[in-house]
């Protein structure tokens, strides 16, 4: 069956919980308040079983409730992995025969941005989650410009390189820092080079949405939990399948 | 563990001495009195099984019809197993029908022979129910060495409680695969007070799922099945309280639950039963435990709901010295003794938490050899779930550092709803990090000499011995009728189920408690 | 100002936090059918933040994002305390003034309920809050009928006690017992007695919602945090107000 | 405190003695060269203040044009103090608006008369900005005397990051009425890395506000007017960090901030600044704080965000022993010195709990007499944030149970977003229940003589000095170079703002590294 509620304890129950804060002191206006926006929700009959009041102008609420949505799992979309989840070895023979050069990654951590951890995991020998990173593969030469990149630099040495993918990394969100960072990234591709000549795009972060990847004129997105191997995979799949050479 | 609180073994050998004193006359009592539970679980053992149209166990039938022909003084069993051979009827259930139809009449036999006859049939056919407990019980056994028990203490302890056996099924199997250890399944909230058993699998209890034998079968086939899947033999808990207290022991000894909740006043102070039928049905569904290697879980933590748990710390440590003392006497070893209590402290208090250790390693001192029930926080717990979850984290840690012996796991939403799947999630996570990261702490867990803590347990200690010396002077009885425990004022005059008690007649006779006595 | 949003941490955010459990096993269809649910509650962005399998079937979420609905503080109803706030002496005063005699109540906790601690807040002596209960009154006769009482002899015991005003106390909520043991109340009363001979009908426990008077056949529902002085001041209102007998 | 882990006095000796040979040779480096950033710092004590149309400050464009004109080796006081007679300016920021406009030349005074001279003019300018620093101080004592400390150790230390400083204000306010001892404001996510502070207040930081003057001055009195209301003198923190962390040092100073993130390594290792460029900076932007009484807090937390907590704990305890060391040499006392550690090991690890327990009473016993800030769960946190608050409580109690002074609080939205408002109340509830119910449990903790606890805090002491021989003989930089701190490498003639630092002349001169020096 494709349609689902949320469950509590019994099958169907719809149950859900949701805190929030309201820009209001606490009383039983404020108490029903809260019960408005969670029945605009759609949280009916929604129970209010917290209400504290913080410093003279706020009030954080809990609410239990029952909501009346019905989720339909065929209607999700999601970015499926469309292409094979392959290992070093058959990345590394797939550029071999497909390319006949080794594949050009150059990747950063652009903007003001400094969290490389992410980035690292995916490029370093390290790792993550006892998968080697992209530098563990022989037919990829990587390279990692770290953290707080600019995005004119990050254009110049993909160029230098002859980078045939470019991976960013964007952890910082407030105030959607990552989506704005990314979309003047791809610009600068679009502005630098002409079609064909431009690397493929691939951005990945922990709070990024993978459907918006043509939004924010990306080729992919990778989110929470990326492993290298999957990030391999993508770039054969998208640079050295097909036709022999890109 | 023991030895943190330097406490003084002459002080503890008053405190128990004391209540064996304060418990003594309630003792006699439950040896001269019967009630209709007792002589239901008699007859459910001999073999009475099933009920009528209406629900109405035919086990209830038959004794109603004995109770009325020749009242209960005598116990039902003479009178029964005398009707079976004078009828000629052989199967005790088609006997409990015809009864119920009116069509038997029961009275004590004339000769002495008749009446050794009855016995005997008595003895025997009770004491195949009996065997069938044994056998339960050397089940288990094998079953705990074939699996293995858990591989850490404080053993995980979660409830569950759809109302409907077939939804709390598979989420006791999700609990036991999540790391439970020990799965209770609460009762629905009006089963305490009904003279009877409920028949058969039930899907519409009230916050809880009612306690039938058929229920307790197929949760314990469930339970064995995952138990095998885990290599772990994970307990099956339900309640042995309320007005069926004896017949609800005899049917977890017959269907091999493992522990029982079982108190010596729960049923009075919070369902408002009678003192005496209570302390009655209490003695015979503690013998039969004793028999079944169940441990018996008591409710001490339930004071602390309605009596604040500072100053009533001391009620505790007062009614689990009685509830030790009234099981030692029906038979139960230390190792079945869940003794309950929990931490109930006001958080906003200062010290709170070293209060709860002072409080719960008390408990550990004083019960070295019992299992001990830690039991989470819940009357101040409030819908704010993210400090709920916190409290229970503390709690998690008083009973890693205190050596408890069953820990009921705390439920963020307590203030809320019975547990979700999620909660019940959520909540085992929480055990896992403080038993994982935190559970040798006690080694480096040195109460300082004379410090807040010890003086804390010595000073409850203290109390608990005065508050003694009163119920010896007054009187259980009176102390219950005082609101002494959990400020419930319950005189023995009055509650629920009075009027199904008897005192023994001289020819009393009752082949269970003669079997369970020898 | 009558319109507000949720406050994460700047005015106008919207930004609130969502968990719940999806009868699904965890994957990225999962993740998608929880995000759809916590857009059809009207949060966009939906960040999922946490996803965790539970058993075989089921995964929990957290979802934090921003909602789009506006909160009116000017539409929200409540039942507002319409009567004043009497000390225990003006209490007395008003009864004796216009009563002229003690007033009954009778209290008690219906169904199958056990859950004795609000009601005794409320009627016993010690009270809760610092407020001593209704015991306390002089001109208030309290009978406390306990637990577990039913249906006939709470109206049995309010006959007999000529109550000028029923109290009824329900805590357990699961499967709505509280809703039904109080209509089944309510309807007892009107059968059993004459308008005008029937007493005030109260009922309180935390998970009440207060607008719901009418629909239970009540005539006050009071919940989370009353106080016993709260309840005085309403009886006096209804029942020694006005006229000066009933 | 001291003793519970039966450190051996003579090992803490050596340890101590190698960290002052493995940081002579950077304080020898700091000592003989300069920076774009300590020249300006030393201008703005100087006076000069403002910024020009595009925002970059004045001051930048003076020492750009002395630079420009006869480098940085002489120090920038003398060219300029010279430029000021002979092109008779009386108003330093006049003079460096002119500079701006290429209206002035700089040059090296000809005769030891005009040098004299412009040595005194600078030593007397540059004294009147120390003067307000000292009488910031001052005030700060004052203040502290009339509203008084917080009642409790560890000081609770709050982060407000909107980056809006009109929404920072009300949130810091609310956070100190919620029990906050210390507001950190955090910057935004790009200021580090300018080479300039920018002006003004400012309303667009990403992740964090900007550190400005004008944001400092506003913020201290908003919180000044908090501490009256509260009686209670509530700190300020900010960041002497990054590539201006001499003239925010300055400016912290001179608008009483308490307290400043200030790390020997933190700006090399996490922000690619160039290491001699950081030693440079570090030394005087710590010499400024100790003349200001400014608490500094290192950033050893940030390593276990990159290397394993478990793994890497003794280059924590080695950081610590170098910015103690670096701190000493510049002046700093131990009250001064918030030396970082924080609780990021797996808690999914076997015995986490305990082993965070030792690494903090390791800190604890290494440095008696500072206060020690300890830095709540980041990296092992997830959008779990019912298990993030349980996190927190933990963290929180082993905060509590070693001693630790200054408390920098956990938030359960850590993996999610920058802290929502209601997220610090929740998480301030959190503290308040540990520190009020567990405060004094650290009376009641002694771990076990030989146990996990002091095993495990020996063994980190050990790696730590074997680590600190292998630096005395390879050298300070190598080891950075190596990425012997959080696994990054960062080798000395690499990284940002190399270019702002120059080897000092024979001539050089500081008129604020003089009177510091004093
Ligand atoms: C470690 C850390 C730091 C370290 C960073 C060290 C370093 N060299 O990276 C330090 C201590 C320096 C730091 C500093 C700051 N941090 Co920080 N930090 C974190 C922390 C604790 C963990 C992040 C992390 O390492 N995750 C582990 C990695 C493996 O996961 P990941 O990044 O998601 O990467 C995976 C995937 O997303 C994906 N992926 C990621 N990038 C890419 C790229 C490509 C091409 C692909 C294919 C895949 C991919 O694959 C990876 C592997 O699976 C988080 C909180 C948390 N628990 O999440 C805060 C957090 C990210 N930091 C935060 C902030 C605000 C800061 C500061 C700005 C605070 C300040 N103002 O001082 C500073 C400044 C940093 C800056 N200028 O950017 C915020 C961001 C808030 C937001 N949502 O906007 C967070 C969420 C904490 C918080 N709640 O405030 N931080
Ligand atoms: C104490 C307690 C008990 C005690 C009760 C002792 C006693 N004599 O009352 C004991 C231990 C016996 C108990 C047992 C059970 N409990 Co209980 N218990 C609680 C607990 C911890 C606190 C309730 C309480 O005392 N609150 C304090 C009082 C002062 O607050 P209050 O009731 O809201 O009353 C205030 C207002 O609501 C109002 N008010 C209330 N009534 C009235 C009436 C009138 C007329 C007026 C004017 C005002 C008013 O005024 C009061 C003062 O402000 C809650 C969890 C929690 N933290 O809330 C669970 C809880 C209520 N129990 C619960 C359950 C399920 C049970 C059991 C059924 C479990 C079982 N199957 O065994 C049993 C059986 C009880 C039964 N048959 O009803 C559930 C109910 C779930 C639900 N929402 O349906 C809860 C929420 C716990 C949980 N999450 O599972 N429980
Ligand atoms: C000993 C005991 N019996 C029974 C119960 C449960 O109540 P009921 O008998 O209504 O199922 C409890 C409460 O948890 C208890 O502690
Ligand atoms: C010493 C130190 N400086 C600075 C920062 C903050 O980074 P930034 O310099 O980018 O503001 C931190 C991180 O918390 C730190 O520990």
């Amino acid at each position: 069956m494709s349609i689902i509620r949320p469950y509590g304890d019994t099958t169907g129950d719809g149950m859900v919980q949701l805190s929030f804060t309201l820009p209001v002191p606490h009383d039983k206006r404020a108490e029903g308040a809260a019960v408005q926006l969670a029945n605009k929700m759609g949280m009916d009959p929604a129970l209010l079983v917290h209400a504290k009041q913080m410093g003279d102008g706020f009030t954080f609420f809990v609410v239990y409730g029952k909501v009346n949505h019905l989720v339909d799992t065929d209607q999700v979309q999601v970015v499926e992995r469309d292409f094979p989840l392959l290992s070093a070895t058959e990345v590394n023979a797939a550029i071999k025969r497909r390319l006949r050069r080794r594949l050009n990654v150059v990747g950063a951590c652009i903007g003001t941005d400094a969290h490389t951890v992410g980035i690292d995991a995916i490029l370093n020998l390290k790792g993550i989650a006892g998968e080697k990173g992209l530098e563990y593969y022989s037919e990829l030469s990587v390279t990692n410009m770290g953290a707080q990149v600019s995005v004119p630099e990050l254009v110049e040495t993909a160029r230098e390189r002859k980078a045939d993918a470019v991976l960013v990394s964007q952890v910082v969100t407030q105030r959607d820092a990552h989506l704005q960072n990314t979309r003047a990234m791809s610009a600068a591709f679009r502005e630098a080079l002409p079609v064909g000549k431009r690397p493929l795009l691939i951005v990945g972060g922990p709070r990024f949405d993978e459907l918006m990847a043509d939004d924010l004129g990306v080729d992919r997105i990778f989110t929470r939990g990326t492993t290298p191997r999957e990030v391999a995979s993508y770039l054969v799949h998208a640079l050295a399948a097909g036709s022999p050479t890109k | 563990m023991a030895g943190k609180l330097d406490l003084d073994p002459r002080t503890v050998r008053t405190a128990r001495r004391l209540a064996a004193r304060a418990g003594q006359p309630v003792v006699d009592l439950a040896r001269s009195h019967t009630t209709v539970s007792v002589e239901r679980a008699v007859l459910r053992l001999a073999g009475v099984h099933g009920a009528d149209q209406d629900g109405i166990p035919w086990v209830n039938r038959l004794v109603d019809a004995v109770r009325a022909d020749v009242g209960l003084g005598h116990g039902v069993a003479v009178p029964v197993f005398h009707a079976m051979r004078s009828t000629g009827v052989d199967d005790i259930t088609v006997l409990a029908q015809k009864a119920a139809a009116g069509a038997v009449r029961f009275d004590l036999p004339s000769t002495r022979a008749e009446s050794t006859a009855a016995r005997r049939a008595a003895r025997s056919q009770a004491g195949a129910g009996l065997k069938v407990v044994d056998r339960r019980r050397r089940e288990r056994d094998r079953l705990i060495k074939r699996f293995g028990d858990p591989r850490q203490r404080p053993w995980i302890y979660l409830i569950v409680a759809t109302g409907d056996i077939y939804e709390d099924i598979p989420q006791a199997q999700a609990a036991a695969r999540a790391g439970a250890d020990v799965i209770a399944v609460i009762r629905s909230t009006g089963q305490s007070l009904l003279d009877y058993v409920p028949e058969g699998a039930t899907r519409e209890g009230f916050a809880g799922t009612y306690a039938t034998q058929e229920n307790f079968r197929l949760m314990r086939a469930a339970l064995d099945e995952t138990s095998k899947e885990l290599g772990r033999y994970v307990r099956l808990t339900n309640y042995a309280s309320g007005l069926c207290m004896p017949e609800i022991a005899a049917l977890a000894g017959m269907e091999r639950l493992d522990m029982m909740l079982n108190d010596s006043m729960y049923g009075i102070l919070f369902r408002d039963i009678n003192p005496i039928r209570t302390f009655v049905d209490q003695r015979f569904s503690r013998q039969v435990h004793a028999r079944a290697g169940i441990i018996i879980n008591t409710g001490e933590d339930n004071y602390l709901t309605t009596a604040d748990a500072v100053e009533a710390a001391h009620t505790v440590t007062v009614s689990q010295l009685l509830n030790e003392f009234f099981a030692h006497e029906a038979g139960l070893e230390d190792w079945q003794l869940g003794l309950g209590h929990a931490f109930e402290i006001n958080p906003d208090l200062p010290e709170s938490f070293r209060l709860e250790l002072a409080h719960a390693l008390l408990a550990r001192e004083l019960f070295p050899d019992a299992p001990l029930k830690w039991m989470p926080p819940t009357k101040h717990m409030t819908g704010d779930v993210f400090r709920g979850n916190l409290l229970d984290g503390f709690f998690n840690l008083v009973g890693a550092l205190t050596g408890q012996g069953i820990l009921l796991v705390g439920m963020m939403t307590e203030a809320v709803v019975t547990p979700w799947l999620s909660d019940r999630d959520v909540a085992l996570q929480n055990v896992r990090y403080v038993l994982n990261g935190a559970g040798s702490l006690h080694e480096d867990f040195v109460p300082a000499p004379g410090g807040f803590i010890q003086s804390r347990a010595h000073h409850v200690l203290s109390e608990a011995i005065e508050l003694l010396e009163k119920i010896v002077d007054d009187s259980l009885l009176d102390a219950i009728a005082d609101g002494t425990f959990g400020i419930m004022k319950r005189p023995a005059d009055r509650g629920k189920g009075l009027d199904g008690v008897a005192k023994h007649d001289e020819d009393y006779y009752n082949p269970v408690t003669e079997a369970l006595e020898q």
